[in-house]
């Protein structure tokens, strides 16, 4: 903070703030994007973004909370098991689908 | 580190997620993505959550790349590029409004909030208690560990979804082969594979050791376990296990059981999780070597996917 | 057996139901003999507490089924006039229902849901509050839906649903009702009435549409009764028992309870709700009349002239004087009495020669004189010929609109039985005085032991019909039960 | 040892059990079942002020679990149904045939979803609830994908959102007040801008879980293609915990933030709810989207009834009408989707025509079918009666008259759409003849054991109204306060 730039924001507001933006920034691309695997893909943009105001919101004078810093890992943990689980049923949807392109009797329902 | 680092590292944070995700190609999103989580990575640093940076790098960027590069490496070779395709401009111009003014909402809320590390004073005299150092640690895997047993099993929980989804004829059965189609890239992993597993586990080792009181943990060193464990696979130094194999198993369940096993033990000192006086730093480090050791299979199982047909054959006849 | 005589009237056919469902078919004896000894303990328990209710013992059972709302039984001499009245008529319904299916398909099922209908209907009888009697009302509503879907064919499924939207409907309409009046009141008790005093008259008065047009569709009050007709695609003895017992009579009984036990006598005349629901049981017994001459079919004529009977109850109860009132209440068991031999007759008729049809049943006396012997004691009592039954309702309901200012309800009255007179008295003439069709085979009528007991049931309600005209004088019948109950309460 | 802690930690080892034991692994419902069933019953019975901090860590910090009311009610009825729709899949396979995979891990996901649940219920820590939040969702998705990876998929991707929205006003909550506990948030919360908002994104989120209109839209395509032991749980358990984690929000931790107004909103949705689920069932022609579609309406009710609890000081029968209707709802909904699975099996097509004859084909499961459909209508007796007769006298009595026609107006909706499925059950046999052949083997009486068991059970709750209201009382929140005190906030 020893800085002559004229000083708006703390640190931790600058972090929060940008996690904020990138939430905003995560939805938008959720909301116009089709590809399951780029909506997927911001929604872990989304996920970061909010972790990363829970660290900005938690930075103190002269340390962060290690209470947020805690639940941040554990959502980080979360958000990886989902991802995968989302990455692997969108290939195999997309495997179901090609295998039944030939002989479209599969039961399998086409996506809305 | 200054005002202004701060400052620029956040607008690159933001520039690198805006092109990964608007960017066409999905390989490049997928690059400025990892590119992002790395630089997230440096943001926590800046944050002084060196515990958070190590986990973000390794599972946020390292672990979410490699499953969005096999996933979309998969999708490929059905002929899906998964490029970004434009929607409505109406859609798109309604969906900007809202988010625009959602984060002039959020942003707002945010600030209206004094950032303040309120638990600290909590945490700080607690510590003494459990005989270790790292207050993350504490937080983790003492005063929130029940947050974090349930949240072993939901990474146990996600392996068995995706399990779920093999194909019939499927199972049990091994993951299809991650891909690395031309031999001389295989040759390449397969000798580094063989140098990196035991320095992976090494370092992994090392970093559960060091979790107790430096930044470091459980989750971290599993993911570098979990990395090394799919480098080897994927150059052959180590066959892709089966889904049945039970000693595949038990590395999976060990971590989450041991953890549960010794939370129900607190019942005798009091009541769930809770640990005796003096043994604390030694349950503690129990829970992280076995916890660590089942998340990096974990994590490693997850990238590589569900059980495929003819993926028991470990000649590398891939189908890219 | 003081508290738990009423828990035992009521929930002893769950005994007869649960073997009826779990038997399967090739057991049909053991079912029937279960049906069978049921009904007949039901009536020995009914038997006694009549004695001791006589000697001056209340039996009531309580239990609370929510914080505030209590369960309760409660044996009061109205709960007993039905539940005498369910009783009896279930046994020989049940004997008759034997004979009547012999061997078709679904008995377990429907033996099961017939027994759950018969423990709705003295649950009714029977209930100390409100709440309680929606309860069994409900239950009286579901149980009887696979009764009158029992065949399964088109009709029959489409009568049912038919049953439902209406019945439901009605009894969404009551509850809201009863709802309304107990946030106003708290819980309802039968044997303690609520007062009223405070209420505006604008909201008791829309309770109490709301309460008698939800009960209005069992009793089949015009516009409401539309279900009645259509559900005559059911089985013969279905009819008997949702015409003469169940049902029509639930919805009928519940209109009493409600002016007399729940709102009172005192507060219906001020509001001035008596008079315009005897204008509409007027409409009804009237409408019911006409269009019960429009009929060509004899089940469907019986089922307007069931509309049209029903009403009488509930003009009596509306008159608000002394003699409608018994005049009402007797004809609750007259009516059952005198209904339910000519729908028993109405089945033999097309179980045994195949006459559905009001133009098949010439000579049909000569065939089977027994069954038209009984049919014709029921249908000149619904006219109201002395010395049926019948009679004494009307001469009681005349007297009771006389002394109430309603001169014009004897003009109904008269035009009714005229009406009747038009429409029973042709069915009369084509049985006994025309010759059957050349091509009718000749039958004897009470051959088997099934025969018997498919007749013989309706003859005996005949006779019954007959005697409470006859000894209409005598402390215990339906005549001095009813003035008993009158005077026990409603005309203080 | 405590049931507090066995009901989250027994599921949690039958899962790993389950891993270790492989294809065999189904067998252990046979020790669940029972074990679990006690447990729950244990909950219930446990002295009123039943709670206690895991690790005894005090509480800005530590995790409060707590045996309320709500909790006792719903984690027996879950046990109830789990129990029950497991040993139905013991003898009725709950994958598509050939899915060897699905058959085996079918198993550790139902136990997940089981912990999470029962977890769930008990914590009073809003982030802890998160992660519990995705123990049930992630294993809720993976059964769903069973049936259609398609529906699962749009599944996953709007829970995802809805988590997000959670964890996102977590983030604020933990950020604005230093504490995610229900109870100390409940002393301290104020109505500022970051409050409101976190309490709007957890809403938004919860509701995409609840599936309450308009955000049901994932729900009924994914219920109705899973198996029927999968759809069984999902519209019993999946979507109550999302409603419970309201209940704690917006009448406990939030209460004193939020306004009338915003309770109306919430009303207003789940009368919405009620009115477009029922009329899209009276639309569906198959069986399962019309089960699943009465769940759209089923969940409306639970939030009508939330002005009614705010909107008196007395709340105890809105309350208790509230939370039987989510008992008697999972009771009578998972025996419903048992009972359509079996009948479906049982002839050739998936529509509500082609149910002909098989009120004497197999009466047992259509009876089960039937009590389902008594519950789910409010017909007396059952617990669905005692929940409505409930809500609907609160309403009354609050002069909420918009309410109650809701109320009134959805039964018969119910009956409309339901008894056209029963009805069918009693036609005779489509085109009856050479088809007769063509159908499936008929199931005996083993399998309809478990929708019937369940059926029952929500008939049997009608009549047990009175202990019900008392136990759904137990530390509800407008009662008594809480018994522990944990130090102020710092």
């Amino acid at each position: 903070m020893d800085l002559p730039l004229p000083v708006l924001l703390s640190t931790g507001h600058l972090y929060a703030v940008t996690g904020a933006a990138l939430v905003g920034l995560g939805l938008y691309a959720f909301i116009t994007l089709r590809h399951p695997l780029r909506q997927l893909l911001a929604v872990n943009v989304v996920g970061a973004g909010i972790f990363l105001i829970l660290g900005g919101l938690g930075r103190g004078p002269d340390a962060t909370d290690p209470f947020p810093q805690a639940l941040v890992i554990t959502g980080i943990v979360v958000a990886v098991a989902l991802t995968a689980f989302g990455a692997a049923m969108i290939v195999r949807q997309a495997q179901t689908r090609a295998a039944a392109k030939p002989a479209a009797d599969d039961n399998e329902n086409p996506a809305p | 580190m200054t005002f202004a680092f701060d400052l620029i590292l956040c607008l690159m944070i933001l520039g690198t997620a805006a092109i990964a995700l608007f960017v066409r190609d999905a390989l490049a999103a997928i690059a400025f993505f990892i590119a992002f989580g790395n630089l997230m990575g440096l943001a926590w640093l800046g944050l002084d959550a060196v515990n958070v940076a190590l986990a973000e790098i390794a599972i946020g960027a390292g672990v979410t790349g490699v499953l969005l590069i096999l996933a979309r490496a998969r999708l490929l070779a059905l002929g899906d590029a998964a490029t970004s395709t434009g929607s409505p401009l109406l859609l798109r111009l309604g969906a900007l409004a809202a988010c625009a003014g959602f984060v002039v909402l959020l942003a707002a809320a945010v600030l209206s909030i004094p950032p303040e590390s309120g638990l600290d004073r909590v945490v700080a005299p607690l510590m003494p208690g459990l005989g270790i150092e790292n207050r993350v640690t504490g937080v983790l895997l003492a005063f929130r560990a029940y947050d974090t047993l349930l949240e072993s099993f939901v990474l146990l929980g996600a392996l068995v979804a995706v399990w779920s989804l093999a194909p019939a004829g499927a199972w049990p059965g091994r993951p299809a082969d991650p891909g690395m189609a031309d031999a001389p890239m295989r040759r390449v992993a397969g000798t580094f594979g063989q140098l990196l597993l035991p320095v992976a586990l090494v370092m992994a080792a090392y970093l559960v050791w060091a979790g107790s009181d430096l930044p470091g943990g459980a989750f971290q060193a599993g993911t570098v376990l979990a990395g090394g464990l799919l480098v080897a696979g994927m150059g052959g130094t180590i066959g892709l296990p089966s889904s049945d194999q039970p000693l595949l198993r038990a590395a999976l369940v060990l971590g989450p059981v041991v953890f549960l096993a010794i939370g129900l033990a607190g019942v005798a000192a009091g009541g769930l999780l809770v640990y005796p006086a003096g043994l604390a730093k030694a349950l503690i480090v129990t829970i992280e070597y076995t916890l660590f050791l089942s998340i990096g299979v974990t994590l490693a199982l997850l990238v590589a996917g569900p059980p495929m047909p003819g993926a028991s054959d470990p000649d590398p006849e891939g189908k890219g | 057996m003081m508290t738990f005589a009423p828990l035992l009237l009521v929930f002893l056919p769950l005994v007869a139901a649960g073997v009826s469902f779990a038997l399967p078919e090739r057991l049909s004896a053991w079912r029937n003999a279960a049906n069978l000894g049921v009904a007949f303990t039901k009536l020995l328990v009914v038997a006694y507490l009549l004695n001791a209710t006589e000697a001056g013992l209340v039996f009531e059972w309580r239990y609370e089924f929510l914080p505030g709302h209590d369960f309760v039984l409660r044996l009061d001499r109205l709960a007993l006039l039905f539940v005498t009245l369910s009783v009896f008529l279930w046994l020989l319904t049940t004997i008759y229902a034997i004979a009547y299916f012999d061997r078709g398909p679904n008995l377990p099922r429907f033996f099961g849901f017939f027994n759950l209908c018969v423990l709705a209907a003295t649950g009714v009888a029977m209930s100390g509050t409100a709440i309680t009697f929606f309860l069994f009302y409900e239950l009286l509503t579901l149980a009887t839906w696979p009764l009158v879907a029992h065949k399964g064919d088109d009709k029959s499924l489409r009568a049912g649903r038919i049953y439902l939207s209406y019945t439901l409907a009605g009894s969404v309409a009551f509850l809201a009702g009863i709802l309304w009046l107990q946030s106003l009141v708290g819980a309802i008790e039968f044997a303690a009435p609520p007062d009223l005093t405070g209420i505006p008259a604008l909201t008791l008065t829309l309770i109490f549409i709301l309460c008698i047009g939800g009960l209005g569709v069992k009793a089949a009050i015009f516009p409401l009764h539309g279900w009645l007709p259509e559900a005559m695609a059911a089985p013969a003895p279905v009819s008997a028992l949702l015409h003469a017992v169940a049902v029509v009579k639930a919805g009928a009984f519940a209109i009493v309870r409600m002016i007399y036990d729940v709102y009172g006598i005192g507060t219906v005349a001020e509001l001035g709700l008596g008079v315009p629901l005897a204008a509409l049981a007027s409409v009804t017994i009237l409408y019911g009349s006409v269009r019960a001459l429009m009929q060509s079919d004899l089940k469907k004529r019986l089922a307007y002239s069931t509309v049209s009977q029903v009403s009488y109850i509930i003009l009596g109860a509306s008159l608000i004087g002394p003699y409608a009132v018994i005049g009402g209440l007797v004809h609750l068991v007259h009516q059952g009495i005198m209904k339910i031999t000519l729908f028993m007759c109405a089945g033999a008729l097309a179980n045994r020669m195949g006459i559905k049809a009001i133009a098949d049943l010439d000579g049909a006396g000569r065939l089977m004189p027994v069954t038209m012997a009984a049919f014709s004691v029921g249908a000149l009592g619904m006219i109201g010929l002395p010395p049926v039954a019948g009679f004494i309702s009307k001469w009681y309901l005349g007297i009771g609109a006389l002394q109430s200012d309603a001169a014009w309800v004897v003009a109904v009255l008269a035009g009714s039985s005229l009406l009747n007179a038009a429409y029973f008295l042709p069915l009369l003439y084509r049985a006994w005085l025309l010759p059957p069709p050349p091509d009718r085979p000749a039958i004897r009528e009470l051959a088997t032991t099934r025969d018997r007991m498919l007749i013989l049931p309706a003859a005996v309600t005949a006779l019954v019909a007959l005697g409470a005209g006859i000894f209409a004088s005598l402390p215990f019948s339906p005549l001095g039960w009813a003035t008993l109950i009158a005077e026990g309460g409603y005309l203080r | 040892m405590s049931p507090l802690d066995l009901l989250m930690a027994a599921p949690l080892g039958f899962m790993a059990a389950a891993l270790m034991l492989g294809p065999s692994g189904r067998w252990l419902i046979l020790l669940a079942a029972p074990l679990m069933a006690g447990l729950a019953l244990w909950l219930a019975l446990l002295p009123p002020d039943a709670a206690y901090l895991v690790g005894q860590w005090d509480l800005p910090l530590g995790i409060l679990l707590r045996a309320d009311g709500v909790a006792r009610l719903m984690i027996l009825a879950t046990a109830l149904v789990i129990g029950a729709v497991g040993l139905h899949a013991l003898a009725e396979p709950p994958e598509k045939p050939g899915h060897a995979a699905q058959a085996e891990t079918f198993w550790p996901l139902v136990y997940l979803m089981w912990a999470g649940a029962n977890a769930g219920f008990l914590t009073t820590d809003l982030f802890n609830l998160y992660v519990t939040l995705e123990m049930v969702s992630l294993a809720a998705v993976a059964l769903a994908a069973m049936g259609s990876l398609a529906a699962a998929l749009r599944y996953f991707m709007i829970a995802l959102l809805g988590s997000l929205a959670y964890l996102l006003g977590v983030a604020l909550t933990v950020a604005r007040y230093d504490t995610v506990d229900v109870i100390l948030l409940a002393q301290v919360a104020e109505a500022d801008l970051a409050t409101l908002l976190a309490l709007g994104l957890m809403t938004a989120g919860l509701l995409i879980k609840a599936a309450l209109f308009p955000m049901h839209g994932w729900l009924p395509p994914a219920h109705a293609a899973a198996p029927a032991p999968a759809s069984a749980l999902l519209s019993a358990i999946a979507v109550k915990l999302g409603f419970v984690i309201l209940v704690r929000l917006w009448f406990e931790a939030f209460a004193a933030v939020t306004g009338p107004a915003a309770l109306h909103v919430l009303g207003g949705l789940g009368a919405a709810a009620v009115i477009y689920g029922s009329i899209q069932a009276m639309r569906q022609d198959r069986l399962k989207p019309l089960v699943a579609y009465s769940t759209v309406a089923q969940v409306g009710y639970l939030f009508l009834a939330f002005p009614l609890v705010a909107g008196t000081v007395e709340p105890s029968g809105a309350w208790a009408g509230m939370t039987l209707h989510g008992v008697a709802h999972m009771l009578a909904k998972a025996a419903m989707f048992l009972a359509a699975g079996l009948m479906l099996k049982a002839v050739a097509g998936d529509r509500i025509a082609d149910l002909g004859g098989l009120a004497q084909a197999m009466p047992l499961t259509v009876t089960a079918f039937g009590l389902a459909v008594v519950s789910l209508m409010g017909l007396p007796p059952s617990g669905g009666f005692t929940a409505k007769f409930l809500l609907l006298s609160a309403a009354i009595e609050q002069g909420a008259f918009l309410y109650a026609g809701v109320l009134v107006i959805g039964g018969l909706l119910a009956a409309v759409y339901l008894f056209r499925a029963l009805s069918a059950c009693f036609a005779p046999l489509a085109g009856a003849g050479p088809d007769t052949a063509s159908r499936g083997p008929v199931t005996g009486g083993v399998q309809a054991v478990a929708p019937l068991a369940l059926a029952g059970l929500a008939i049997v709750m009608g009549f047990a109204g009175t202990a019900l209201v008392d136990v759904s009382a137990i530390e509800a929140p407008w009662a008594t306060p809480t018994v522990i005190q944990p130090e102020a906030a710092p």
